[in-house]
């Protein structure tokens, strides 16, 4: 029999597995008993795991499309601006607006404008930075999550959640050690 | 203990984020501002003379021509200072015994120049031409405000480079019939809106190409 | 029925190797206190440098350019090749994080990390000197930039120095953020595995409370693979801008179409021989040969190999466009090259660049860290040459027999070069003393264990 | 030097002579070499002041780089007249006619002055011995002026006295010497030209009879003075090429040495040019020593030992049917020789132009030939046409030589209680070694040295006049046409100086008269009873003094005067004026006599004086100079920039590429080739000169066409007391000509030994490669192939069509600016990079900035040889360089802050307030004509040189791009003016400063919009092209063609070019 510690408010329920093979089908049963606000905790990327949570965010992808065509349309129009409108001058006999030669520039910010799109977007929707998690109540997944271990955790809040059958359920799944999660 | 943060951190990470930005807009604006501002060139700032002159005083009051003092404004780039002579005509009958005066009068015994100083000064790489601006009548006002109505003289224009370059690109609203040139109180006429064109034509401006060339101030 | 034995190629991973075993090695490394005084000894040889560096900066800033050999007609000396050459070695860092990505080349996960950071520190180096060869630095610091200013004057767009001036720090901007990015999940790691609060909580902040949830690793391996395609364009991008400041002059040497594939061809060529010179001792030094394998030495020395081949057609080719041109001048400048007052720079550059590659060839070399290393040396002086070549030779005799000329390089010249190799040293052995300089979350990845049994292969 | 740069040299063989040291420079060893001679920076290093700055700075330095963007500007003062001068507009220059005297010839002159300031001195239009143009000696005229190392105060032993404690002085002496009839005071100066001056002279030789006045320039042309004097009176010649269809030169350079030269330039000029309505041209040949750029023009040229030219002259006098007075011949005479083929050429062709031909003599050649060269044109009938000859310009022309040996020798005896040295020539470091003047100078109890510097002579005088330079004094003197040209001041003396007349009138009887004084009481009288036929320009007499004074002040010279106009010989004597001075007429006859007498030995004609045996019967003869006793032949010759010493701290000039070799800074001995070869000789090796009993060192530098036996050095360098510019490093002594030059033999002698020191001096040099290498800059045809074939010119460069370009074509309207240089007119004589300098601001950056390839002219003279290196007959061409102004400027392309772009009237503007020195400009410019300021060139300390500088030009600082603007401030000034009268600039009214000062007209500037402008019409010529125009670079700037005009006999005609090498 075991023993409750009074608990604030309950984050979730979480399992701990010792390779990726274990998690992954753990993540694909969890998904196939019907929880969908589950999180799985390894460290490095587990493909398998993405299709397993049936995982598919495609909008980093369009955040750098966009991020692209802003850098691409500020790069050409700067210099065609800057060189037909702002001042123009007579360079080396050449037009104003020469736009051979405005294409480096041009794409060297449609690059720097994409890259950053990527990069803090990615971040963005990552909810990240975020120093302080629920999660990292849990002692070993503290120690081990970043390192050699994988965790599977169940949030309180999903519709399906139930304190009791959702631990047995975890426990079903062959996890080392199931523990609760504080908010 | 395994959490390092505090909960609370997560809000404060993020606002710090958001502060840098904020920051470093605002930093970046103020400077930006002042830079784009007068305060580099001097504008609007009362000049220290070893004479109180007014040109309030004796173009406002007196209807002084600008042209008694600034002899050589319609023949040469520099439009003169009048030597302590010019003072003295007048004031070796009027005022002869005013104290203001006194360092006029002592530079015209001893033989002595007076030593201003400059109002407005150009940087030494420009060379800006009174006499030609004057006939094809940009008035004096127009750059120099109304000294008529200046105590102590100031530059009134920031005198910045995009300043001449915005009239030399499109001179025509900055133009004056010549016999107005000298005229301190002038006003565009409301009867005729396109006045400045038509001076274009008349005193044979040139067109942007030639007057932003970059070796007509700079050589 | 047994299967047929297929070739396999040798592990990029010795085997024998956990997650656990991984991790603590590389980063123990960081959170040890101890160090190897070899470590010592180079951050202060690297220190001296850079102090070296700062002196001649300084001087340069109270005299002028004239401190320099440069004059006219050679109005470019140290300063730009110098810069072309740093810039080079950079490139090896993004094209092994990025190309080699995008091929599925998994012997890169052990080299990428440092790679990048030779990118960056070799970007800072190479940075310096399109700043510091201006008669009047501390204009041309924000005169190159388009900013609202009160002389409505902008930046002049055609100009291949303006350009440069975008991609440079593009360039840096993008490799810091992709090797930021890379860095994250090990940050995790490292704060994980601290002892101390302090530096668990910079660690901490630093990883951005980096926790490894599946949804964080999907968007955060779709953002490092567009950047990696980001990159890939960029890297080859930069050097084709780079020579552009040669290829839109018109000086015979310069004026040459070849230029853009042949120099990217060359700073990969420059930027593998550094990754070796670094790479080799630093796996004896801390004992990586585990994770830093013949293969990938051996793999190195392959693309030096036909990177070196492809600068050499390179200059091939541009001998051969001079004859096949008939232009005097082309055809002088060749000549002058060749047999002119700089003949032996030349002729040891075809010694460092095109000769000793070949041995290469021979797999008893190419998997020989000695004779490696010293390849990859003759390599890196061999690319500097070759920029020397460029710069000074087309120079310095061009069109008017009446204003020819020639240059030699001051002792301040040769100062400013070696202090930017000091710099370059001090922040790697910083580098290597505070941050991973290996990808530790993808060494997992390629830990046996790893794989995912009756999973279908991808 | 190590010996592996000594084994490369003596590699070195055939056209690799005229390569350049440059070419080793890729030995270590001779970097190491070069900075053993110029520590670079070192000095900074040492220097406290650079330690204490560089410590400051160190902490952090690119911090405080950026400060120095955004500060505000000072505030500055205005400082008015208290009255202002009438005629003044403040901001506009004013222009005043005077004249620069050179050895005592006026040059004439107009200076512009800003606001009180003379800033650049051009010539005088009106004066027909200027047109407008001057030389370099006189463009740098203006440098000399405010020098700051000129004689700032009188001393005595050194110590500053005022000018009354002088005046008293010579009071005294003056009194002291006239109980012995002046029989120990003596006067030293150069030739005299001013007839005020002269009469000055003269009566002060009135008040002390035994007194003696000696004339010493150490330059001057004593043969050509013997034969004039042995003429008799109207020996002088003066020359018309504007008529001589036939020039030969008897070793004379008459295009860049002499006082005629620039009006000479003009007139052959201007008989050679070709254009569409004139195709002849005139013939020159040149038979001379050491090679000048007279040679350099030739259409044929003979290098012979000088000491052979007489020979030479001798059977051309022959040849011609001259009478010809006894003497060597020359060594070949059978007309298989070459000598023999040339004479009977030669001959030929000056019978066949009869009246139309010319034959000049050398100004160092001995009296002997220019006798003959006389008896020549006197046979061919040239006399009156193409050369007439007329009274000496100087008063009482005198052998220098004899003269100035006079003077020693009575030093010598203590017979010299005075010597007074007027108008800085400085016999210490010029006179002729063998008087040791230095020495005999202690003798004398009461020097008065009087000149603008602190030389080495006047640090050995007790009293040390500073001399007022012609810009600030009064005067008047005689141009070499005989013109009487005044020299007024343009500003007070700077540093308390006197004029050479008001030093002499000290002995007068009215000893305190300023110099205006003089000059206007002279002419006062003169006008009243001079010899002058003073008229006005249209040949009225002035009605009254002050027309006539008026009209003189404004014209800068009074009209009549010239000897062509019955100008007389500059009169020596008091002129008799009753109650003007206090002599009789009578006296005044007696004591002219007295005078002549004093001025002995004047009068009578050289050969006879036995005290000096003339020049003439020195000239070693020929076999005894052919080197069989293994002496080769010393040739002297004034150095073409600093010329004998008295332009050795001119900067300007100093920094002026010397011609032929392009050298700066130093002086080098030139030897052949050939010569150079048989020693293992190599440019920059120091050699010593061994030459009777005396010994100088110089470095030599290789010239083709230089006579095989024969070694030039130049005078002017190894100054030890010039100033700090001129001022010789103690290794640079030693390379003095003077220290070999002996009396009786002033201008060449066998004899001499030259043996290698080892040592080399690095020499600065701005051109090290001077073959054109089959790049055709400059093109070259006969005269007969062009009227034959005009493509021939065009044929020899390619010219892409206007249409072969991605671009739509950029229209220029209103004005567009071009210029058109006739290299077939061009000498190479500088003086339109002097000018180009004196207008534009050009800082002097110093032999070791030169050396490392940074000279800052805008505009260069190229000059480039062509033939054999073992033939005599090299030719050489001059091509100025300025900026092309390309109308496709690959620099602006590649400006990353468009600090250079293009006008809307097609100039190439250079924004040096925008540039930020990436240098970028310079190395994509195809002609390399832009400039860069590396270090901080331009010298802000010196307070004396601000108020030199040109107020419409900016003054560029350190790390930016600069380069030749078209004259920029001068077309603004100009459009200016004329839209402020509604028209349109003139053809003409725009002179940039190279085209305004070129002796030659050889530079053409104007309006290429205007089909009628002078530029528009020269372009059209076949032979009008541009350089480098396959770049499609479209340059502004073109040039025409040199069309040279060989004899047939001498010459087949083969298709020559000049770019087969």
């Amino acid at each position: 029999m075991e023993h409750k510690r009074p608990v604030a408010a309950l984050y979730g329920v979480m399992a701990e597995f010792d390779d990726t093979t274990a998690l992954v089908d753990a993540a694909r049963r969890t998904y196939a008993e019907g929880y969908r606000k589950f999180e799985a905790y390894s460290p490095f990327p587990i493909h398998d795991l993405f299709e397993a949570m049936h995982i598919r965010d495609k909008r980093v992808s369009l955040l750098v499309l966009l991020g692209g065509l802003t850098g691409m349309l500020t790069g050409l129009g700067l210099q065609i601006w800057v060189s037909a409108v702002a001042y123009p001058l007579n360079i080396a006999g050449r037009p104003y607006i020469s736009w051979p030669m405005f294409i480096p520039v041009t794409f060297e910010l449609t690059i720097l404008v994409a890259a950053f799109a990527a990069v803090f977007g990615m971040f963005a929707l990552n909810g990240l930075p975020m120093p302080y998690h629920p999660v990292f109540n849990v002692e070993r997944f503290a120690m081990h999550a970043s390192q050699d271990r994988f965790y599977l955790a169940i949030e309180a809040n999903d519709p399906k959640f139930d304190r009791a059958a959702t631990r047995s359920f975890l426990q079903s799944l062959g996890a080392k050690d199931v523990s609760d999660v504080e908010e | 203990m395994s959490q390092i943060f505090h909960r609370t951190t997560n809000i404060y990470s993020r606002l710090s984020i958001l502060a840098a930005i904020v920051l470093a807009a605002t930093l970046g604006g103020v400077v930006g501002l002042l830079h784009l501002s007068g305060y580099n060139t001097n504008q609007n700032m009362p000049v220290e003379q070893p004479v109180q002159f007014s040109h309030a005083h004796h173009v406002g009051g007196e209807g002084i021509d600008c042209r008694y003092c600034h002899t050589s404004v319609e023949e040469s780039a520099f439009a003169n200072i009048p030597p302590t002579k010019t003072c003295m005509n007048c004031h070796s009958q009027l005022w002869t015994t005013a104290p203001i005066l006194e360092p006029v009068r002592a530079s015209f015994r001893d033989n002595k120049p007076l030593h201003w100083t400059r109002v407005h000064d150009l940087p030494d790489f420009v060379y800006f031409n009174h006499s030609i601006h004057v006939r094809k009548g940009v008035g004096c006002a127009t750059c120099h405000g109304r000294v008529d109505k200046m105590p102590l003289m100031y530059q009134q224009a920031n005198l910045q480079m995009n300043w001449c370059v915005n009239c030399h690109r499109n001179p025509a609203p900055n133009l004056r019939p010549r016999d107005q040139v000298y005229n301190m109180a002038w006003e565009p006429p409301a009867n005729e809106p396109d006045l400045g064109e038509r001076l274009m034509k008349e005193y044979k401006i040139a067109g942007p190409e030639q007057l932003t060339s970059c070796s007509t101030c700079h050589r | 029925m047994k299967a047929e034995p297929v070739y396999a190629p040798p592990p990029v991973i010795e085997p024998g190797h956990t997650f656990q075993t991984v991790t603590e090695q590389i980063a123990g490394i960081v959170l040890t206190r101890r160090h190897p005084y070899s470590w010592f000894f180079g951050l202060f040889v690297g220190f001296m440098g850079s102090m070296m560096l700062l002196m001649a900066i300084t001087w340069l800033l109270i005299k002028g350019t004239g401190i320099w050999g440069v004059n006219i007609p050679i109005g470019w000396g140290f300063a730009i090749i110098n810069f072309v050459w740093w810039i080079g070695i950079g490139h090896a860092g993004t094209l092994i994080s990025a190309i080699l990505l995008l091929l599925k080349q998994d012997w890169r996960t052990s080299i990428n990390r440092f790679a990048e950071a030779m990118t960056l520190f070799a970007v800072v180096c190479a940075g310096i000197f399109p700043l510091i060869h201006t008669g009047r630095p501390w204009l041309a610091a924000y005169w190159l930039l388009p900013y609202p200013n009160t002389m409505g004057i902008w930046p002049q767009f055609r100009s291949p120095l303006i350009w440069d001036v975008f991609a440079v720090s593009t360039y840096l901007t993008v490799s810091l953020l992709f090797w930021y990015v890379g860095l994250v999940p090990d940050l995790a790691t490292l704060r994980d595995r601290a002892k101390s609060l302090p530096i668990r909580r910079l660690f901490g902040a630093l990883s951005l409370g980096w926790r490894g949830a599946a949804r964080h690793w999907e968007r955060y391996e779709e953002a490092y693979l567009l950047l990696a395609g980001l990159s890939t364009p960029l890297v080859l991008s930069v050097h084709t801008v780079v020579s552009f400041d040669f290829t839109i002059g018109i000086i015979p040497g310069w004026h040459s179409t070849i230029f853009p594939p042949y120099f990217v061809a060359g700073a990969i060529y420059a930027g593998f021989a550094m990754v070796l010179t670094l790479a080799i001792p630093l796996r004896v030094l801390y004992h990586l040969e585990d994770f830093l394998t013949m293969r990938h030495l051996e793999n190195m020395g392959k693309v030096m190999l036909v990177t070196g081949l492809i600068v050499g057609y390179g200059y091939v080719f541009e001998a051969f466009f001079a004859w096949y041109s008939s232009n005097t001048y082309e055809q002088y400048m060749v000549y002058n090259r060749m047999f002119g007052p700089y003949w032996a720079f030349y002729w040891s550059l075809i010694l460092c660049n095109i000769v000793m590659p070949q041995f290469l060839w021979k797999k008893s070399i190419r998997t020989s860290p000695a004779m490696l290393f010293f390849i990859s040396m003759f390599v890196n002086v061999g690319m500097w040459l070759e920029r020397f070549e460029i710069v000074v030779t087309s120079l310095h005799r061009d069109f008017l027999p009446s204003s020819w000329g020639w240059y030699w390089p001051t002792r301040w010249d040769i100062m400013t070069f070696f202090g930017t190799i000091g710099l370059f040293i001090m922040l790697f052995f910083l580098f290597i003393r505070v941050l991973p300089m290996i990808s530790i979350f993808e060494m997992r990845t390629i830990v046996p264990a790893a794989k995912v049994k009756g999973a279908k292969a991808h | 030097m190590s010996s592996s740069i000594k084994s490369r040299l003596a590699g070195s063989h055939g056209r690799v002579y005229w390569r350049s040291l440059g070419e080793l420079a890729d030995t270590p060893e001779f970097r190491e070499y070069l900075h053993r001679e110029f520590p670079e920076q070192a000095s900074e290093w040492n220097d406290p002041k650079g330690r204490r700055q560089f410590l400051k700075l160190m902490s952090a330095s690119l911090a405080l780089a950026g400060v120095g963007a955004c500060t505000k500007q000072p505030t500055e003062e205005i400082v008015p007249y208290v009255r202002q001068p009438e005629d003044l507009v403040p901001g506009r220059p004013l222009f005043f006619a005077s004249a620069i005297p050179f050895s005592g010839v006026a040059h004439p002159v107009l200076v512009e002055s800003h606001m009180g300031h003379p800033t650049k001195i051009e010539g005088n239009p009106e004066h027909q011995a200027s047109l407008g143009a001057t030389d370099t000696f006189t463009q740098a005229a203006i440098l000399g002026l405010y020098d700051p190392d000129r004689a700032r105060a009188i001393t005595n032993r050194g110590e500053i006295k005022p000018w009354g404690l002088f005046f008293s002085a010579m009071l005294s002496a003056g009194s002291q010497q006239k109980g012995r009839q002046g029989a120990g005071l003596r006067f030293l100066s150069g030739p005299i030209t001013s007839p005020s001056m002269a009469e000055v002279m003269a009566s002060v030789l009135a008040t002390f009879p035994q007194a003696k006045w000696h004339q010493y320039d150490p330059i001057s042309s004593d043969g050509a003075r013997a034969a004039a004097l042995a003429e008799g009176a109207g020996g002088d010649a003066i020359y018309h090429f504007d008529k001589a269809d036939v020039v030969v030169t008897l070793d004379a350079d008459f295009l860049t040495c002499g006082p005629g030269s620039v009006r000479y330039q003009k007139d052959f000029a201007t008989h050679r040019r070709i254009t569409e309505e004139r195709k002849e041209m005139s013939r020159l040949y040149a038979i001379e020593s050491t090679p000048t750029l007279t040679g350099a023009k030739a259409d044929h040229r003979l290098a012979m030992k000088a000491s052979e030219v007489e020979g030479f002259g001798r059977q051309l006098a022959g040849a011609v049917g001259a009478p010809a007075p006894a003497g060597p011949a020359s060594g070949a005479t059978d007309p298989a020789s070459v000598i023999g083929k040339w004479l009977a050429a030669i001959a030929k062709d000056l019978q066949a132009h009869r009246g139309r031909s010319l034959v000049i003599a050398g100004q160092y050649q001995p009296a002997s030939v220019h006798t003959l060269a006389r008896s020549i044109n006197q046979a061919l009938g040239n006399v009156g046409s193409t050369v007439t000859y007329g009274p000496s310009i100087e008063a009482a022309p005198t052998d220098h030589t004899a003269s100035l040996t006079d003077l020693v020798r009575a030093m010598d005896a203590g017979q010299v209680d005075v010597l007074v040295m007027l108008g800085g020539l400085n016999p210490v470091y010029s006179a002729p070694v063998d008087l040791k003047f230095a020495e005999k100078l202690k003798k004398v109890n009461l020097s008065v040295y009087h000149g603008l510097y602190v030389d080495e002579t006047a640090s050995l005088c007790q009293w040390n006049v500073p001399d007022a330079h012609p810009l600030e004094s009064w005067g008047d003197s005689r141009s070499f046409d005989g013109t009487v040209t005044i020299t007024q001041p343009l500003i007070a003396p700077l540093y308390d100086g006197h004029s050479a007349v008001e030093v002499l009138a000290t002995l007068t009887s009215q000893p305190d008269r300023r110099g205006h004084v003089i000059l206007k009481d002279y002419w006062t009288r003169a006008f009243a009873v001079g010899p002058w036929t003073i008229r006005s320009g249209d040949g009225q007499p002035f009605k009254n003094f002050d027309a006539f004074w008026r009209r003189t002040l404004h014209d800068g010279f009074i009209n009549g005067t010239a000897v062509a106009d019955g100008g007389p010989a500059t009169p020596f004597g008091v002129m008799a004026v009753p109650a003007a001075v206090p002599i009789t007429t009578a006296v005044a006859g007696m004591r002219a006599d007295q005078a002549a007498a004093g001025a002995a030995p004047a009068p009578q004609p050289p050969p006879a004086a036995p005290a000096t045996p003339p020049p003439a019967t020195t000239t070693a003869p020929p076999q005894a100079a052919t080197g069989a006793q293994g002496g080769l032949e010393l040739i002297f010759r004034p150095d073409p920039t600093v010329w004998d010493g008295r332009f050795s701290n001119n900067g300007w000039l100093q920094e002026l590429p010397k011609p032929l070799t392009k050298v700066t800074w130093d002086a080098t001995a030139w030897v052949s080739p050939q010569l150079a070869r048989e020693r293992g000789l190599e440019d920059g090796d120091v050699i010593e000169l061994r030459y009777r009993g005396n010994a100088a060192r110089m470095p030599i530098f290789r010239v083709p066409g230089h006579p095989q036996q024969s070694v030039t050095v130049f005078f002017g360098y190894g100054r030890q007391k010039a100033g700090n510019v001129g001022n010789a490093t103690t290794s640079a002594q030693a390379f003095n000509a003077f220290l070999l030059r002996t009396s009786d033999a002033p201008w060449f002698g066998s004899g001499l030994e030259i043996a290698k020191t080892g040592e080399r001096h690095p020499l600065a040099v701005t051109q090290e490669h001077h073959v054109m290498e089959g790049r055709a800059p400059v093109r070259v045809a006969t005269i007969e192939e062009y009227k034959k074939e005009p493509k021939i010119i065009a044929e020899q460069g390619e010219t892409p069509p206007r249409t072969l370009t991605m671009y739509p074509e950029y229209k220029y309207e209103g004005y567009k600016w071009g210029m058109a240089i006739d290299i077939g007119s061009c000498t190479g004589c500088s003086a339109c990079t002097i000018a180009c300098v004196a207008e534009n601001n050009i800082p002097i950056v110093g032999k070791e900035e030169v050396a490392s390839g940074r000279e800052m002219h805008w505009i260069r003279v190229d000059h480039y040889f062509a033939g054999n290196e073992d033939d005599n007959a090299v030719e050489a061409y001059h091509q100025p360089v300025p900026c092309m102004q390309c109308e496709n400027a690959p620099c602006e392309l590649v400006c990353p802050v468009a600090a250079t772009t293009h006008s809307s009237e097609g100039l190439n503007d250079m924004v040096y307030n925008r540039c930020v020195g990436t240098r970028y400009c310079s190395n994509n410019c195809p002609y390399k004509v832009r400039r860069f300021n590396f270090l901080l060139y331009q010298d802000w300390d010196t307070q004396s040189l601000y108020p030199m500088r040109n107020p419409d030009v900016s003054v560029r600082s350190r790390g930016v791009m600069e380069k030749c603007t078209y004259c920029v401030q001068r077309i603004n000034q100009a459009r200016i003016d004329a839209k402020r009268e509604d028209r349109d600039i003139r053809d003409g009214e725009v002179l940039t400063a190279c085209q305004q000062v070129c002796p030659s007209d050889a530079i053409v500037f104007g309006n290429l919009n205007d089909p009628n402008s002078q530029v528009s019409k020269l372009k059209l010529q076949e032979r009008n092209y541009g350089v480098l125009e396959s770049l499609n670079t479209r340059p502004r700037t073109t040039y025409l063609a040199v069309l040279r005009n060989p004899n047939p006999e001498l010459e087949p005609q083969a298709s020559r070019s000049t770019t087969e090498h």
